[in-house]
């Protein structure tokens, strides 16, 4: 066990999987000379050498589309894109062939590719470095999607995608990319996709979240005088959807966070699964937090775009009047 | 100062006209492999007039037509060894055949039947590619793949003219080039994107001129000479093999039938030019070629057609004996591992439909 | 009045906006010369020229991104993608910019891009060729979403987009392209976007759908022993909240019918917008029939992935029975 | 055989070293416009050294500088006349001031306040382009709509040697050709994509090669000679009103500053190139050159220096006087009309966090 930031476990999953499995390559823009913008990437190339951590033309469905390539050559490529609107030119590979070509083989051909990316707001950036893309991944049929809030997650959901045989895009929260710390365990380390991470157990009602807005709920949980729930889903697809209707059963308030915009987000998709198959369990309706249906603003008002503490408290005291 | 990498775009010819311009050879091509490649070529006529036959019957759904490109498609081919990997789009949609494939299983594909599917590793064929240029990428990858492992195989792509227009082709031809991935190129300007001519696609004067951009080179062939298309992929499958990495080929052929059964050409194609180009069609070409050379009699030309069409016989039969798929194909292969509510769909699914 | 095919009163709504305002222009792939492989521009390079109905390179993010440039030159540019899945390519251009521009220049420039396409399933062909990508662009900020049921909503919502001085896509049922007939109103007209149509009435049951899924729960009604609401939304973006709400709380029961893939479509936007505001009124589960959660099929056996008229037939009896 | 479209690979120079190389002039720019080309450049140089100093003090966020690309920039705009469009990316955040766009707009940009919106008709200048080489499709469809409507108005769009890996310059370089839009595609090749060398981006010798493809002229000057780079420009924006078409301008320079405030260069980079890159920047080149020809002497190049410096002093003023944004403005802009459901949000966020 080592204390890491949520990125250092990051860079120490790729360093083990590359280590583990010779045929894992990392490429990427500006991932391998400079160790990524994030620094995700750091040491990869002096390590493993220019040819399994390679510096990519600037080109993201070129990153992706060779990917599918280097899959049917053998390889587990690990596809870095820069940052979440960034990885918006590659989604014509993702949605017409890395979600479909094990389909079109009929099974007889695996695509272990895992798209790895920054994502989220509350960075100070200029625009288009703060988008949260899940929906378009997850809407995706033959892509899995995870996205970590804990350093450990970080490094074992990185591990599962690279080692899982379908393709991955695996989702980081760059806005606690040095910020959440935590214990996270050495050498192996794979944190199977589809299990929820109970972050904290509660009877009054429940909190839904990923990624970034898990410790925004955690501190909400802390403000709220009730016994609250917080469900850290940790994986999109597939969904421990047990999980979820166990908790709504529990509790019979739900508040869904999400930071995407609304409409289409993954709360829809939370909440319409609570609407059919956890109706008789609600207590009160099901409300979502979530951005808004607008372009990312600009950061100096970005806060009051992001769900935050004070959204998440008075969407769960409003259930809990109910 | 004129660029160091010029573009050859001089119309590279072997096939004489049986006439004025005199028949070459090309070096290495014995007898046999002469006759390989005429057996190809016809096999992948055969299989076109064949299916647009079956379309009309109603026994494959639309179907692309490539009449007029089997010099370009079996020329390319047969200057690649079997490891070499080849990535069609849906114009070489019977590729498969010239790599042992059962034509059983390409008309499948046309019949909307998964018995359509195959293992790409099973021929070093790549799955039909149906959106424009996205293959490009894909083969980029594969050959700096093979490179990176130390094997000699390379990728070839084939794509048309209007594909050279899409960034998937500009992206995965610079990624060849920058990772010297041993692929070949290989452009069907068959002058068409369904009604757009090559006029409204590019003002670039050959699409050989490409090359020059990605710093890699380039080459213009007669697509219709088979020998030269022949030749062409050879000199740049060494090249890749050489490791000087990929090579861009336009192949100039002209597109005389229909972009697909679907398609009524004649509301924008010029007729006449069409005529001009079916009387000079390269089986006839190669034919021609091959009679002179005193290697093809018809009683052989005969034989080797018989052939074909029996195959076809054979492949349009086993096709339609392909039972019906099950709809629980639906909810397979798509992962490795299915969620449980795949299952859960699936019985309801049949619940509903059996009741 | 005349009567119309669905894809004759997109052609008639064209003709009549390209005559009403110079500044309409026609782009895409084989709009001209042989106008349209659905023939949906036909008739229009020869009766407006060549400079407004235009033949573009094969390259879809030129399309859209020059359509940007096109806006700024004082065009209204009418996009065609030739089909629901050759328009992943100008995903990036549409998130990136056609969504954002506006707000990018404080609402100094408008940017009136309508992008129209045939969409959806069922027409026995190879793959790619019948995709329902509606999340994606309704997931995207600064974009409405419109999808046409019936001959001339098709004219009149397209008219509605074309004059609407924001971006709209246009999704055309191509199922129904030449099934659906229908009174088309000549010359001028426009649907407004954002009202739903009551396809018809009823007091039990709400089938709530679009495009090509309204005659299919038209005719679920009809196979129906009860007294079934069809909505036809017609609008996804804005939606008619109001209608939606209000059949809801008529009938208590509601089915949402859409073709895409389940997760994240649009059905789940709408069944989380009945958990947050109709808790109440239900008095069943909400219940999707949607597509499923992977490629669209081979056509042999397409039928049974497309959600049908047995299929929203059973989801409505186990409501009804509830 | 040699492309019939050679592009020009010699570097276009004007500025001579003082010493064996001697000067050139250009045609037609007296003494009034050389100097104005002096005072873009030193404002363009001032606003880049005072932001990064901002950067530290916090008053600005991440910053994208560029310092040495003083001449590309002033070079190229001062060959536009004020109806002609510009696209930039954000390595170009700053071209407005040579349009009039007060200091403030563009600090407000990088301080993340709305303040820094413009509306691109008022400067005909473009949003500053975030996603690299989206723009290069919008500068063709508005220079085509301009051809369109019969105006002479061409438009001229910035972007690096990197952008030219991305599909959205090819199909933008295309489109211009095709539709023969009046387009100058001006190529800023500092030789750096963050932190991938040119040698990891392209094969080509060099990005001029590029335009070979597209079938239009391309010509490569060096980007540090602002006098080089104008009269490039001028010729292809003539070209442009003749209607024949877009031009790719191939700038040389070189990324002597880090890719952004962000950025540690030193990880990658070559420091001792660095040196020499700054020891011939493009400022001092200039300065030496209207030295020699008598124009410039110190008296007036404090003067101008001193302009600057007050200008950027006011600017940053104006800027930190901005009012803090008002919340509400998340939801406007987006539509022309926006729903109802903007106004409920918006008063419940306020409601949370005023309560
Ligand atoms: C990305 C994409 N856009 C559009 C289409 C529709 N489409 C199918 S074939 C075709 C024309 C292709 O022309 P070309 O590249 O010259 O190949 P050819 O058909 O002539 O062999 C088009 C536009 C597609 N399949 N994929
Ligand atoms: C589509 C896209 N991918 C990645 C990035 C992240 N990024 C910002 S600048 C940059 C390098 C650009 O290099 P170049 O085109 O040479 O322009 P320069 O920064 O040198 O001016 C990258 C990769 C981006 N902004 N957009
Ligand atoms: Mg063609
Ligand atoms: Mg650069």
């Amino acid at each position: 066990m080592a204390d890491k930031y949520l990125v250092e476990a990051v860079n120490d999953a790729l360093h083990v999987e590359m280590d583990r499995d010779p045929d894992v390559l990392v490429l990427g823009e500006d991932v391998g000379r400079s160790g990524g913008v994030f620094r995700a990437t750091a040491g990869l190339r002096d390590r493993f050498g220019a040819d399994r951590c390679v510096d990519t033309p600037l080109a993201e469905a070129g990153i992706l589309g060779s990917a599918v390539g280097l899959c049917m050559a053998g390889f587990r490529p690990v596809c870095e894109m820069q940052y979440d609107a960034f990885s918006y030119p590659c989604l014509d590979q993702l949605i017409t062939h890395v979600g479909r070509y094990r389909w079109r083989t009929g099974g007889k051909m695996t695509f272990p590719i895992t798209i790895r990316m920054p994502y989220g707001g509350g960075v100070r950036a200029p625009e288009l470095h703060d988008d949260s893309p899940e929906t378009y991944y997850v809407h995706t049929p033959g892509i899995k999607v995870a996205i970590p809030s804990t350093p450990a997650d970080a490094k074992g959901l990185l591990a599962a995608a690279i080692r899982d045989p379908d393709p991955v895009v695996i989702l980081e929260p760059k806005l606690v990319y040095r910020t959440e710390r935590g214990e996270v365990p050495d050498g192996e380390h794979v944190v199977q996709l589809g299990k929820a991470r109970l972050a904290r157990e509660g009877s009054d009602l429940t909190l839904v979240a990923y990624g970034a807005m898990v410790p925004v709920c955690e501190r909400a949980a802390d403000a709220l005088d009730a016994s609250v729930e917080v469900l850290d889903l940790r994986s999109l697809k597939p969904l421990d959807e047990g999980a979820l209707l166990a908790s709504a059963a529990r509790t019979g308030r739900v508040v869904l966070v999400q930071e995407a915009p609304r409409t289409c987000g993954y709360a829809a998709e939370l909440a319409a699964i609570l609407a059919e198959k956890a109706l008789l369990d609600l207590q009160a309706p099901v409300l979502r937090v979530t951005g808004y249906d607008v372009p990312y603003p600009y950061w100096t008002i970005e806060d009051a775009y992001m769900p935050s503490v004070a959204r998440v408290v008075d969407a769960a005291r409003r259930l809990l009047d109910f | 100062m004129a660029s160091t990498v010029p573009a050859e775009r001089d119309l590279r010819r072997v096939i004489g006209d049986g006439d004025s311009v005199p028949d070459g050879e090309v070096e290495g091509l014995g007898e046999q492999d002469l006759l390989d490649l005429y057996r190809s070529m016809v096999l992948l006529r055969t299989y076109d007039e064949r299916s647009v036959v079956y379309h009309s019957q109603g026994r494959i759904g639309t179907y692309a037509i490539y009449w007029g490109h089997e010099a370009m498609q079996a020329g390319a081919v047969h200057a690649l060894e079997d490891d070499d990997w080849i990535f069609p789009s849906y114009r070489e949609s019977a590729i498969g055949l010239l790599r042992g494939m059962p034509p059983a299983t390409i008309l499948s594909w046309w019949r909307g039947h998964p018995a359509g599917w195959w293992n790409p590793a099973d021929y070093n064929l790549a799955s039909i590619c149906v959106p424009i240029a996205t293959q490009v990428p894909h083969a980029a990858g594969l050959a700096w793949g093979k490179r990176l492992r130390g094997e000699t195989a390379c990728a070839l792509t084939f794509f048309g003219d209007g594909a050279t227009s899409e960034g998937a082709f500009h992206e995965g031809a610079n990624f060849a080039a920058v990772m010297r991935a041993p692929l070949v190129l290989l452009c069907n300007n068959n002058q068409w994107a369904i009604s757009t001519p090559l006029s409204a696609q590019t003002r670039a004067e050959a699409l050989v001129d490409k090359a020059v951009g990605y710093g890699i080179p380039g080459t213009r062939v007669d697509g219709g000479d088979v020998l030269a298309v022949y030749e062409a992929t050879r000199d740049a499958v060494s090249r890749g093999r050489a490791g000087q990495g990929p090579t861009f080929i336009e192949a100039v052929t002209y597109r005389v039938a229909p972009h697909a059964t679907a398609d009524d050409a004649k509301a924008y194609i010029d007729l006449e030019r069409v005529e001009e180009e079916r009387a000079n069609e390269c089986v006839g070409r190669y034919e021609g070629y091959l009679r002179r050379l005193g290697v093809l009699g018809s009683e052989l030309e005969q034989e080797i057609k018989a052939e074909a069409t029996a195959a076809l016989r054979a492949g349009i039969a086993a096709a339609e004996a392909e039972p019906p798929p099950d709809i629980g194909l639906i909810f397979e292969h798509a992962f490795a591992d299915p969620p449980a509510s795949f299952d859960h769909d699936l019985a309801e699914l049949r619940r509903v439909l059996d009741g």
